[in-house]
C-alpha cells in the first residue's frame, strides 16, 4: 500500500518546521546570553586583529538591524547549508561537521546493525518463554544493558581490549591506507573501501569500528529487548494469533509471521527514538576510542570556544534527531497495511 | 451482586506498589537499590573512610599513596592524585541523585502541567505546545549541555538545565497522549454536558487517571537522568572538574585507564547500579499497572 | 453414534492477578455427537465462550484446566496437561468471534490461506492460491476481488465470510463457532446464519456453536446446552428446550426476550449471574429463582436425566442419576 | 442575550427539533492536504420530539445514528439546518455556555464500562449533574437519594468505585445519574447493548417505569427493533445518513413501507422461527410450575 502525499507532507513539514525552531533557538541562546555576540561569534576575543574580527562578526551578524530579520537570516543561512567558518579549523564548519557525521552514522549504523535484530531475537525469545528462568535472565541483562552508561561501557572494552594487546583506536591505520591507496570519498570508510575493492582497509576499519559499535548497540539491545517482549506479549493474545492458532498454523508462522509482524510498527517507532539518542552515546564513544566523529568536534568546540563549531553541531544533530524520527514515523505508517495516510 | 474485594480501585501508587512488592522480586531488588543509594546519598560524608574529599586528614600524605590499587586499605583504591576512590563515591552519591530527582521532579511537573492542558484545551494552544516539545525533544541533553556550557559557563546549572529543558517536554508527550486517550472517554462527554466545570474535569476526571502511569514512567526514567547526567558531567560540560561527581570520576581516571583501571570502573558500575534500581522499580510497577502482563505464562499453541 | 466432543468433569479457570484461580468452568459433561449442531448457550460470564476455547486449542496461557477432554476420542485435556498437536486445524477448527480481529491485518487473505494450508498440508502458493478460491467462493465471496486484499478493506460480513472459508479451508470436521454473528448487524446476523447450515450440508461438519442469542441458536441448532455460571443448567433437543424449559433459568431466558410484533410485558427476573470465582455451594441460580427451596443452597444439582433425552441441573427434578 | 430555557414546556411541545440538518467529517485525503472535504453522516434530517413523547432511532452501524446523537447534544455543530433543543438554537449559544440546555438532558451513553470515571466514587459521580445548581447539600443529598431508589439501588453503592460494580449496576447508575437533576429530556444511546439479555429486561423495564413517573420526553438511539419496540412509540429508521421512514412503532413493524426497513423487520421475524410459537403459547413457566405442584 503506497504512503499518500498527505501524510508524507504532513511530516516533512512538521520535521522542517522543528529545525527551524532548532535554528532560532539555537541562535536565541547565542544572541541572548549575557556579553556580547559579536565577541563570542568571532570566537577568540583577544589577540591581534580582535577589534576587526568583532567588527566583521557584529556586520555578518547583522547585529545591528531588528532581532526579527536577524532570526530570518540566520535560518536562511542555516537552510542553504552556510554554518560560517570554524575559528579553529579555519574551514567552513558544514565541511568538518559532515566528516564528523560520517564517521559517527557509520558508527551507529554498524552498533544498530547488531543491536536491533540480536534485541529482537532476545525479546521474542523471553516473551514466548514468560516466566521461565530464561525470561528472567533476558529480562534482567537488558535491563542492565539499557541501564549500563555507554562512556563507562567503552572505557571497559577500551581497557580489555588495549590490555590484550588489540589496538582500536582511531578509524583506521593511516599507514595501511596510503600503503593500498585507500581515498575516502564518501566519508564512510566501510563503504568506500568496499567500493574499491579494499578489502585490507575494509578489514582494518571494521576491526576498529566494531569495540566502539558494541559499546553503543548495549542501549539499543537493551531497549529493543525489553520492548519486543512487552509487545509480544500483547500480540500474542491477540485474536489473529488465536484463530490462526486454532486453524493449525505453525508455530514458526504464527511467532514471526502474525505475532512478531504486530510488534514490528511499534519496534521500528521505538528503534527510532532510541537511535536518536544513540548519536550521543556515539559522540561520547568516538571521543574515548579517538576517533575523528561529532564526538571529537563537541570536545574541540568547547575547549576552544569556538561558537560556530558549536551552533554548527547543535544544528546537525538536531537535524539527525529528527530525520531519524522522521524516517521512523514514516516506516511505522509504511509497515501497517491499516493505516490509510 | 457486589463483591468488594473482587477487583480493587486502581487506586494510587501505594496500592501498585503494594502489590508489586509481595510479588515481584526485581521490584523488591529496586526498593533495595533504591534505599541504600538514598541512604548513602544522606550519610555519604559521615561514612565515607577518608573524608575531606577522599584525602583523608591530613592531605598533603596523601599524595604519597597515589595509584594504590584496591585492598584492605583503600576498599577500591587510590586515584592518581591518592584519593581514596570510595570516600569520593560516596561523598558524590548526593550529586547523583540530587541532579537526576531535580530534573525528573520538576520536568515531570511541568509536562504533566502543560501536556493535559494541550489534550484538553486543543486547537492553538495544543498546537503551540506540541511544538515547543518537539523542537525540544529534538535536541539531546548532551547538545543542550553544550549549549548553556558555553552561554553560561560550567557548574551545575547546566547539567539541570539542559536536562530539564530535554525531559519535561517527554513528561508532556507522554501526559498528552494519555489525557488524549482519556480526553475521548464518554465521561468526559458526560462531565461537559452536566456543565461540570472546566478545572474540575481537568483534575478530576483527565489528572488524576493520567497521573499513575505518568509517575510510573517517571520512576523509570531517573536512571536515564541519571546516565544522561553522568554523560555530561564525563564530558566535562557540567560540573567543575574536582566535584566528586561520579561522571567526573569516571573521567579522571580515564587517562590512567591501562595503569589504574579501578579509577574508573568503580564509579562507573555506582551509576549502573542506581540507574538500575530505579529502572527496576518502574519496570515492575509497570508490569503491575498493565493486568495483561501476568507472572505466569504457559505457551498454548 | 460416534462422538465428536466429549469431556468429563471439564473444570477450567483464569489465574488472576494474585494468582488465586478464578473458575469459569466447573465440571462440565459435554457429549457433542458427529453431524450435529451443538448450540451452547449462555449470558456472559457463563464460561461458554471458555468452552470454546477448550475445544479449539486455544485457551489463553494463563488458563488452568482439571477433568478430561476429548475430541474423536483424543485426549487433549487431562488435569493440567493440554495437548493440540493433532487437533488444532486439523480435527477442530474456529471461527472467531469478531472478524475485525480474528484476521490477520497484516497479511491479504490470500497469504493467510498460504500460512494456513503450509502448515496443515504443505502446500506451495500455488496450490494454497487454487483451495482459497474454492474455500471463497464456498463461503459466497468473489475471490477475485478478495484474495489480494487486506481485511480491513472488507466490510464486517465479508470479513467474516472470509473467517468462514479459512476455518472450513483446513478441512476439519469439528467447527467451533464462537459467537460468529454478535458483531454483526442483524441482517448480516441471519445471512452468515444461513451460510454455516449451508455449509455444514455441503461439507458435513460438526457445529459447536456459542452464542448469548436463543433466538439464533433456535434458527441453527440441532441440541442446546444452557450454561449458568459455568454450569450446564439444562441440556436436550433444542426445540424441546425452547418450547417447554425444565430448568427455571432457561425458561428465565425465554421469558425475558423481547421478540419483534409480540407486545407482551417482559418478566422481570432481579439479580445478577455471580462473577467467576465466586463461591459455589448450593446452586449457582438460587439468588434468583423463583422455585427455590433450602436444599437449593446447601448443595449443587447435578446434571441427571429429566426426561427423554432432556438432562436437567436442578433439583425440582429429583436429580436421580 | 441568551437566558437558560428552564420554564416547563407545554405537552404538546417539541423539546428536540432538527430542521434540514447536515452534518458529518471533515477528512483530508490523497493530494487533497490542505483542502479538507467535506463528509456528510447525516443529510438533511429533520425529527421532532414532542414533550412526554417516547421516540426511537434505529439504525444499523454506519447508518449516522451516533452523528445524529452528537449534534442533539450540542457536541458537532451541523453543516446546514437548525437544531433546536428546549426552545433554544443550541449552536447559537456559546460553547462554553451550552451546558445549560445540555444539562436539561439526560444523557446515557453506550458502554457503561467507558462511562464512569475509574477514579471517582459512585457518590461523585451522582453528584456532578447536580455540581452548578443552587441547590444545599441536603437537598443534593436528598436528590441522588431519590434517583438511586428509582433505579432500585441502595444507596450503600455510594461508596463504590464503578470497577466494583457489575456492567448492569453501572448502568443504573448512570440511567440514575441521568436523571438525578430532574431533566427534561432522556435521552439513551444503545441502552442494552452492553449487557446480558436478562439484565436487558430489567433495565427496559425499569426505563419504561421511568418514562411514566418523570414524564419526560424519551428518546432511545438503538440498533436492536425488539428493544426499541418496548421503548418507544414513534421511531425513525436512519439508513445511510437520512431517514427512510417515519412513524408509530407498531405500523412500522407491522407494515414496513421502505425497502430497509422491510430488511430489517424481516431479519428479526424470521430469526423467531421457532419461537414465536413459544411466545403465542403464553405458558413458557408452565411446565415448571406442573412440576412444583408435585
Amino acid at each position: 500500500m503506497p504512503v499518500s502525499l498527505n501524510y508524507l507532507v504532513r511530516r516533512v513539514g512538521w520535521s522542517i518546521a522543528t529545525i527551524a525552531g532548532v535554528v532560532i533557538l539555537s541562535y536565541l541562546v547565542l544572541v541572548l546570553s549575557p556579553g556580547d555576540p559579536a565577541v563570542k561569534w568571532a570566537g577568540n576575543p583577544r589577540g591581534p586583529g580582535a577589534a576587526k574580527a568583532i567588527e566583521n562578526a557584529r556586520k555578518e551578524l547583522g547585529l545591528d538591524q531588528p532581532l526579527y530579520l536577524q532570526v530570518l537570516n540566520f535560518l536562511r543561512m542555516a537552510f542553504t547549508g552556510d554554518l560560517g567558518i570554524s575559528i579553529a579549523y579555519k574551514k567552513p564548519v558544514s565541511e568538518i561537521l559532515w566528516r564528523g557525521l560520517a564517521a559517527t552514522l557509520e558508527l551507529l549504523a554498524l552498533a544498530y546493525a547488531i543491536a536491533i535484530p540480536l534485541g529482537a531475537f532476545i525479546g521474542v525469545m523471553a516473551s514466548l518463554r514468560r516466566g521461565t528462568w530464561l525470561d528472567g535472565f533476558i529480562q534482567s541483562a537488558s535491563l542492565v544493558l539499557a541501564n549500563t552508561p555507554t562512556f563507562w561501557l567503552g572505557i571497559a572494552i577500551f581497557m580489555v581490549l588495549s590490555t590484550s594487546g588489540v589496538t582500536a583506536y582511531g578509524r583506521v591505520d593511516t599507514r595501511l591506507a596510503l600503503a593500498t591507496g585507500f581515498r575516502s570519498i564518501t566519508g564512510l570508510y566501510l563503504l568506500d573501501a568496499l567500493v574499491q575493492l579494499n578489502f585490507p582497509v575494509f578489514l582494518d576499519v571494521l576491526a576498529r569500528t566494531f569495540p566502539p559499535a558494541l559499546a553503543v548497540a548495549a542501549y539499543p539491545v537493551g531497549v529493543c529487548a525489553r520492548v519486543t517482549r512487552a509487545l509480544m506479549a500483547d500480540a500474542l493474545l491477540e485474536g489473529f494469533v488465536q484463530s490462526a492458532v486454532a486453524w493449525g498454523v505453525s508455530r514458526r508462522a504464527v511467532v514471526w509471521r502474525y505475532a512478531f509482524r504486530a510488534t514490528l510498527a511499534g519496534l521500528v517507532q521505538v528503534s527510532g527514538l532510541a537511535f536518536a539518542y544513540s548519536l550521543v552515546d556515539a559522540m561520547v564513544v568516538e571521543y574515548v576510542f579517538g576517533r575523528d566523529g561529532l564526538g571529537r568536534f563537541l570536545f574541540d568546540s568547547v575547549n576552544t570556544s569556538d561558537f560556530r563549531l558549536a551552533t554548527g553541531l547543535i544544528i546537525v544533530v538536531a537535524l539527525f534527531y529528527v530525520l531519524a524520527n522522521t524516517l521512523a514515523d514514516i516506516v511505522q505508517a509504511l509497515v501497517d497495511p491499516r493505516v490509510k495516510l | 451482586m457486589m463483591n468488594k474485594g473482587h477487583r480493587s480501585n486502581l487506586g494510587g501508587l501505594g496500592e501498585l506498589a503494594r502489590r508489586a512488592w509481595s510479588r515481584s522480586l526485581r521490584f523488591r531488588a529496586g526498593v533495595v537499590i533504591v534505599v541504600v543509594m538514598v541512604a548513602v546519598a544522606i550519610l555519604g560524608p559521615f561514612i565515607a573512610p577518608y573524608p575531606s574529599d577522599g584525602w583523608g586528614a591530613v592531605p598533603p600524605k596523601a599524595a604519597e599513596r597515589a595509584g594504590k590499587p584496591p585492598g584492605p586499605e583503600f576498599l577500591l583504591g587510590t586515584d592518581h592524585l591518592g584519593r581514596d576512590v570510595l570516600s569520593r563515591i560516596l561523598v558524590g552519591a548526593w550529586l547523583a541523585l540530587a541532579q537526576s530527582l531535580a530534573v525528573i521532579s520538576i520536568g515531570l511537573a511541568l509536562g504533566l502541567l502543560l501536556g493535559i492542558c494541550a489534550a484538553y484545551y486543543r486547537q492553538a494552544i495544543e498546537a503551540t505546545i506540541n511544538y515547543i516539545a518537539e523542537v525540544f525533544l529534538a535536541l539531546p541533553a548532551v547538545i543542550l549541555a553544550l549549549a548553556l556550557r558555553m552561554v553560561l559557563g560550567q557548574g551545575i546549572h547546566v547539567v539541570i538545565g539542559s536536562l530539564l529543558l530535554t525531559w519535561w517536554p517527554w513528561y508532556a508527550r507522554v501526559a498528552y497522549v494519555y489525557a488524549r486517550s482519556i480526553a475521548e472517554m464518554e465521561y468526559i462527554t458526560l462531565a461537559k454536558l452536566a456543565g461540570v466545570p472546566g478545572r474540575r474535569i481537568l483534575v478530576r476526571h483527565i489528572a488524576a487517571n493520567v497521573l499513575p502511569p505518568v509517575l510510573v514512567q517517571a520512576i523509570t526514567d531517573v536512571g536515564s537522568v541519571l546516565l544522561e547526567a553522568a554523560a555530561i558531567n564525563f564530558l566535562g560540560l557540567g560540573l567543575p572538574p574536582d566535584a566528586p561527581d561520579w561522571g567526573i570520576i569516571v573521567q579522571n581516571g580515564f587517562k590512567y585507564v591501562i595503569s589504574m583501571p579501578w579509577i574508573s570502573l568503580f564509579p562507573g558500575l555506582f551509576i549502573l547500579l542506581t540507574a538500575l534500581g530505579f529502572s527496576m522499580l518502574g519496570d515492575s510497577l509497570r508490569e503491575e499497572l498493565d493486568p495483561k502482563m501476568r507472572r505466569r505464562w504457559r505457551l498454548w499453541f | 453414534m460416534v462422538l465428536a466432543v466429549k469431556s468429563e468433569g471439564l473444570k477450567i479457570g483464569y489465574l488472576d492477578e494474585q494468582d488465586n484461580v478464578l473458575w469459569a468452568v466447573k465440571g462440565v459433561n459435554l457429549e457433542v455427537s458427529e453431524g450435529e449442531i451443538y448450540c451452547i448457550v449462555g449470558e456472559s460470564g457463563s464460561g461458554k465462550s471458555t468452552v470454546a476455547l477448550a475445544i479449539s486449542g486455544i485457551l489463553p496461557p494463563h488458563a488452568v484446566t482439571e477433568g478430561e477432554l476429548y475430541v474423536y476420542g483424543n485426549l487433549v485435556i487431562r488435569g493440567e496437561s493440554r495437548s493440540y498437536e493433532k487437533i488444532r486445524g486439523r480435527l477442530v477448527t474456529y471461527i472467531p468471534q469478531s472478524p475485525g480481529t480474528g484476521l490477520n491485518p497484516y497479511l491479504t487473505l490470500g497469504d493467510q490461506f498460504y500460512h494456513v494450508l503450509k502448515s496443515l498440508r504443505g502446500s506451495t502458493r500455488k496450490e494454497a492460491k487454487a483451495e482459497a478460491k474454492k474455500y471463497l467462493e464456498m463461503a459466497g465471496l468473489d475471490p477475485a476481488s478478495t484474495l489480494d486484499r487486506y481485511p480491513h478493506e472488507l466490510s464486517g460480513g465479508m470479513q467474516q465470510r472470509a473467517a468462514i472459508a479459512l476455518a472450513l479451508s483446513t478441512g476439519a470436521r469439528v467447527l467451533v463457532a464462537d459467537e460468529p454473528t454478535s458483531s454483526l448487524d442483524a441482517h448480516l446476523r441471519l445471512q452468515i446464519a444461513n451460510l454455516l447450515l449451508r455449509l455444514r450440508e455441503e461439507v458435513k461438519l460438526t457445529v459447536i456453536f456459542i452464542t448469548h442469542d436463543l433466538l439464533l441458536a433456535s434458527r441453527v441448532g440441532d441440541r442446546v446446552a444452557v450454561m449458568y455460571a459455568g454450569s450446564l443448567a439444562e441440556v436436550g433437543k433444542l426445540r424441546e428446550v425452547l418450547l417447554k424449559p425444565l430448568h427455571p433459568y432457561t425458561s428465565m431466558l425465554v421469558d425475558v426476550i423481547p421478540t419483534l410484533g409480540v407486545k407482551k410485558q417482559l418478566k422481570c427476573y432481579s439479580g445478577e449471574p455471580p462473577r467467576p470465582g465466586s463461591n459455589d455451594e448450593g446452586c449457582p441460580f438460587f439468588d434468583r429463582c423463583p422455585y427455590r427451596f433450602s436444599k437449593c443452597a446447601a448443595e449443587k444439582p447435578r446434571l441427571s436425566l429429566a426426561e427423554g433425552d432432556r438432562y436437567v441441573a436442578c433439583w425440582l427434578y429429583g436429580n436421580r442419576e | 442575550m441568551w437566558r437558560a430555557g428552564s420554564t416547563v414546556t407545554a405537552s404538546s411541545k417539541p423539546v428536540i427539533e432538527l430542521k434540514n440538518v447536515t452534518a458529518g467529517y471533515y477528512t483530508a485525503e490523497g493530494f487533497k492536504t490542505l483542502k479538507k472535504v467535506f463528509k456528510p453522516a447525516i443529510t438533511k434530517i429533520d425529527l421532532k420530539v414532542n414533550d412526554g413523547e417516547r421516540l426511537a432511532i434505529i439504525g444499523e452501524s454506519g447508518s449516522g445514528k451516533t452523528t445524529l446523537l452528537r449534534v442533539i447534544l450540542g457536541l458537532l455543530p451541523p453543516l446546514r439546518g437548525d437544531v433546536v433543543v428546549l426552545g433554544e438554537q443550541i449552536y447559537r449559544v456559546p460553547a462554553r455556555l451550552r451546558w445549560r440546555i445540555t444539562r436539561q438532558i439526560g444523557y446515557v451513553p453506550q458502554d457503561p464500562a467507558k462511562s464512569l470515571n475509574p477514579r471517582l466514587r459512585v457518590a461523585e459521580v451522582m453528584a456532578e449533574p447536580l455540581a452548578r445548581t443552587d441547590l444545599s447539600e441536603k437537598e443534593k443529598a436528598e436528590r441522588i437519594r431519590d434517583a438511586l431508589r428509582i433505579v432500585q439501588l441502595h444507596e450503600s453503592i455510594l461508596d463504590y468505585y464503578p470497577s466494583q460494580l457489575s456492567g448492569g449496576m453501572m448502568q443504573r447508575v448512570l440511567i440514575a445519574r441521568a436523571i438525578v437533576h430532574d431533566p427534561e429530556i432522556l435521552l439513551l444511546d444503545e441502552p442494552t447493548s452492553a449487557l446480558d439479555v436478562s439484565i436487558q429486561a430489567q433495565i427496559i423495564n425499569l426505563l419504561c417505569s421511568i418514562h411514566e413517573k418523570l414524564e419526560l420526553a424519551m428518546v432511545t438511539v438503538t440498533h436492536d427493533l425488539p428493544v426499541a419496540q418496548y421503548l418507544a412509540d414513534q421511531a425513525v429508521i436512519l439508513y445511510r445518513g437520512t431517514i427512510v421512514e417515519k412513524g408509530p412503532m407498531e405500523e412500522i413493524i407491522a407494515h414496513p413501507r421502505s425497502e430497509h426497513a422491510r430488511l430489517l423487520v424481516t431479519s428479526y421475524l424470521s430469526g423467531l422461527n421457532g419461537l414465536d410459537r413459544i411466545n403465542r403459547a403464553e405458558g413458557v413457566s408452565a411446565g415448571i410450575k406442573r412440576e412444583t405442584q408435585r
